[in-house]
């Protein structure tokens, strides 16, 4: 049973980092699980590192399960810095491994929301400044 | 099944004996994360006794062909075993006929049947159909999509805050432009059960049909739609013993009669020239193709089981094991139970919430102890959204679960709160 | 299975062991009115192998829970298997991706959710939709109901003496109204194989999607949808081994996603209130409710069956067996072969009449000898009605029939002859 | 094999009783069965005894199996002469009593076809005489 809840998960859970909203932020993305009815909503500010831009800042707020938050958290604290043609190639492997614990395919897609907005709000943002 | 499995009678209509039970379904015996397998999930779909899963390996072994048109031994084995199936269920739910029996894949396709071939045949626009603020997807989604293409309104029973349909407002809501009411027997969230009676008689008189869904009343109580006078009834087999791929619209003949096919093809025409088709009888005019008759089979055969332990026994076992897990889940610090609170009027269905832990994570924590709960909006976002709540916690009971289980699943909530350290 | 199912090859693609074949099919080691099984309606409905009973009592009895919504290990056992056949059942038809294999409960059913959905919201009165003379019930009625509630012409490819596609019309009846094409790859009647790409090119060439009716050729031959480049095909899993109660909607992504939902309620939309829902993505959209997943993996396990015989060698087989048969029934007196008698261009059916002698009463006799064959218009009446019968006898072949079968239905053909004194 | 087809039965088919069409009939009805496509037309001259209505001569044509055929013949030669009040009565099982050979359910269906065309034929009649 601890096996999905270990210590370094409630710690996302309970003291999630990059919590929170940006204003005035360049991409801004909410979408929920159908599943479990979990909800996720990004806000990236992005910067300019050369000629790539990349992720200056980001928060996330949401409500859910211990999971798609703690996977939230984990992943923000991942990307932040990072060009974001970098993060549009991340992996699903790559969140499943910075999450760390052996998760079944329904929990799969809860710790993959997270990624899911995120990749899903650059795609919008994209498409908006092409 | 031999009449050991009912207790002995003291004078009243008796529980039912799970450990005879249990040794008719072999996946009670299986082990999960090393744990005693402690399935706490038969509203969303039952398990399977031996004699379910026999009756259609045998078809498939001994007696199978296509259905209706051969005239050869296997064929007609099998178009017996099928009719036969169809007046099984007739008589489980009372039904004066089994003509009256339309075999679909669940309770989904059934309503949808419904609102195809009646709906967009009978109603108009500005008619009203009245569903109510607890039903499960199936039975919301096809009148909202009816309503939006044919120009219809949608009304809704509401629920009074203990969770039960709140029928001061149905004189209001029933007007000579309601058409079709369609309402859950018992809630697959609240666990309510509604009377329906009193709504039937109410609809009558203002000329609307009524349809009850029965998903979750025909396999846990008698459900006799000849008394009940209902104009149509559905529901699903896999949630009450039987395969999946196999659900039963019941419909008074009349009606039947009335409404033109849904999907077409072969074995639901009398005839086909190239100018035109002229359907079937009833039921063949709704059953186009192939059926999934083994699948009918195995329902009977799952009829067969239910009618020998009684449905009244079935209603009395679920009732003890309800009222004993409301009280135990209510004792858990944190926790809210959802819905009605006294037994008599509530199903085999304990929903509730856990203060500060996600239901996911608890039914994913429960999962670690064997335990297998539902987490989520159950098919009835509408009443989440109603109730304020984006998921809850379903424990729910049949004819296999005993009191150990309940003890479980209460156990294992300690120590979810453990871990978690709520 | 092991690999010596397949007999040596002598350099070319090999024809069945169906010695072992047989023994994985307990049916046909049953006796019929005391005589051997001989099973000659497989195109009515196939035999099934223990494979696949096994596979689907295998979750009954160890992993059983419903799909896609539960957390817990029954539940995502069950849905990982089903997950499972869909992939199985989307390379075994060389579809690029498993979320393009929609469940339906048959053939009709596939066929209906088109009309339904693709027919009713791509269709406009004045359009047109072309079929064949010769196809089955469930490719003719749906089109000429929704012709008829639409004003949309249904046009027919005629069919030539010998019962193929008529294709010189072809360029005549495809026109810029023409919309929507849809055919039988295999006649369940005459049996006559149509090559799929020169009307999908040509029905491509004037904007109409197409549909390939699979039915008859998915069980029999290799069958792969990128090459052929259809819009849609349908097929059944009960005619290819598979149980009762499960079918199969291939689509083009594109036109998948474009299409309206069919049926709707549970699992088949992503949110719902009380102003409306939004749907899942695609298959699940066109997936409402309780699907048929049991029935799903035992189409998985018939297909990895096929897989495992190669469906090169399957397709030999009943070439040379409908060969065999072809002759040796060409020679009874009075024996009067319908359809193609090349075996080249004909699936494993075996169509006729004998003079003077009903087909019904011939099926009778022959059930009197072990001998199932069907009778009737195999629900493609309107093929009959052109050419100009009421009913014929059927013989259909499979994996698992012999030559000895055919000189079982030889020899019962001239004890029918002789009681009847014809 | 032999059990179905019996002399009787095969005579029944081959020197049908009260087989053609009786012209300016009563009665006259068709009807096919979908299961197999035969089709029988059964013709009713009807005469009077007292203040009932019987049957004063019949007539089938039809094509099919032999035990339609058959059944039909048999069933006409039964009720020429009975009140139409006493074959609207006639149950099923006298059919099969009439064919006398054992028949499977599918078959049941052929050989009923006759007493479905003259039940039907006469409550058509009744309809437009009442
Ligand atoms: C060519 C063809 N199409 C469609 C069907 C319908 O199949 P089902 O009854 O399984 O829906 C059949 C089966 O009889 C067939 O042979
Ligand atoms: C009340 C109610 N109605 C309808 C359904 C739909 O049943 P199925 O998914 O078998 O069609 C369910 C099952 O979840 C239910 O609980």
């Amino acid at each position: 049973m601890q096996d999905l809840y270990r210590e370094h998960i409630l710690d996302h859970y309970e003291n999630p980092r990059h919590h929170g909203v940006i204003e005035r932020a360049d991409i801004s993305h909410e979408e929920s699980n159908p599943l479990c009815g979990d909800r996720i909503r990004i806000d990236v500010k992005l910067g300019a590192e050369g000629d790539r831009y990349c992720i200056a800042d980001a928060a996330f707020t949401g409500d859910g399960c211990i999971i798609s938050q703690a996977a939230a958290s984990m992943l923000l604290e991942d990307v932040v810095g990072k060009p974001i043609d970098e993060v549009e190639q991340i992996e699903p492997q790559h969140v499943l491994d910075l999450v760390g614990v052996p998760l079944t395919a329904a929990r799969v897609k809860c710790a993959l929301l997270g990624l899911k907005v995120l990749k899903t709000g650059i795609k919008l943002w994209k498409l908006q400044h092409a | 099944m031999n009449d050991e499995r009912r207790t002995v009678a003291h004078g009243q209509v008796e529980s039912l004996d799970t450990r005879h039970i249990r040794a008719d379904f072999p996946i009670l015996a299986q082990q999960v994360n090393g744990k005693r397998v402690v399935f706490l999930d038969s509203a969303a779909s039952s398990q399977k006794p031996i004699q379910v899963l026999q009756a259609m390996d045998d078809v498939y072994r001994c007696a199978y062909a296509n259905v209706h048109r051969g005239v050869y031994a296997f064929s007609e084995a099998a178009t017996a075993r099928y009719d036969q199936a169809r007046e099984k269920v007739a008589r489980f739910i009372g039904a004066p006929s089994a003509e009256q029996i339309v075999f679909t894949r669940n309770a989904t396709e059934a309503l949808n049947l419904l609102a195809y071939s009646y709906g967009r045949h009978f109603l108009r626009p500005g008619d009203e159909i009245l569903i109510t603020e607890l039903e499960h997807h199936a039975n919301f989604v096809p009148w909202q999509v009816l309503a939006q293409e044919r120009g219809l309104t949608l009304r809704f029973i509401p629920i009074t805050p203990e969770g039960q349909l709140d029928l001061d407002q149905l004189d209001e809501l029933l007007t000579p432009r309601t058409k079709l009411v369609s309402f859950a027997h018992v809630s697959n969230v609240l666990g309510t059960i509604t009377d329906p009676r009193p709504i039937i008689q109410r609809a009558r008189a203002v000329g609307a049909a009524v349809i009850v869904d029965g998903s979750q009343s025909v396999p846990h109580m008698p459900v006799n739609v000849s008394q009940m006078d209902c104009d149509f009834l559905v529901f699903s087999g896999h949630k009450m013993l039987g395969p999946t791929g196999i659900g039963v619209l019941y419909g008074k003949r009349e009606l039947l009669e009335a409404m033109p096919p849904f999907l077409t093809g072969g074995d639901m025409i009398s005839a086909v020239g190239f100018d035109g088709p002229r359907w079937n009888e009833v039921p063949l005019k709704f059953e186009a193709g192939t059926p999934a008759f083994v699948e009918a089979i195995g329902l009977g055969a799952a009829v067969d089981y239910l009618s020998a332990l009684g449905m009244e026994a079935v209603r009395t076992h679920e009732r003890e094991i309800t009222a004993y897990a409301l009280e135990r889940v209510s004792e858990v610090p944190g926790a809210k139970i959802i819905g009605p609170t006294d037994p008599q009027i509530r199903g085999g269905v304990v929903t509730f919430t856990l203060d500060r832990i996600h239901p996911h994570d608890l039914a994913s924590l429960l999962d670690g102890e064997g335990v297998a709960i539902r987490a989520g909006h159950h098919c009835a976002q509408p009443l989440h959204i109603r109730l304020g709540l984006n998921a809850t916690a379903r424990a729910s009971f049949y004819i296999y679960n005993e009191r150990r289980d309940v003890d479980a699943l209460i156990e294992a909530l300690y120590k979810a709160k453990s871990v978690l350290k709520r």
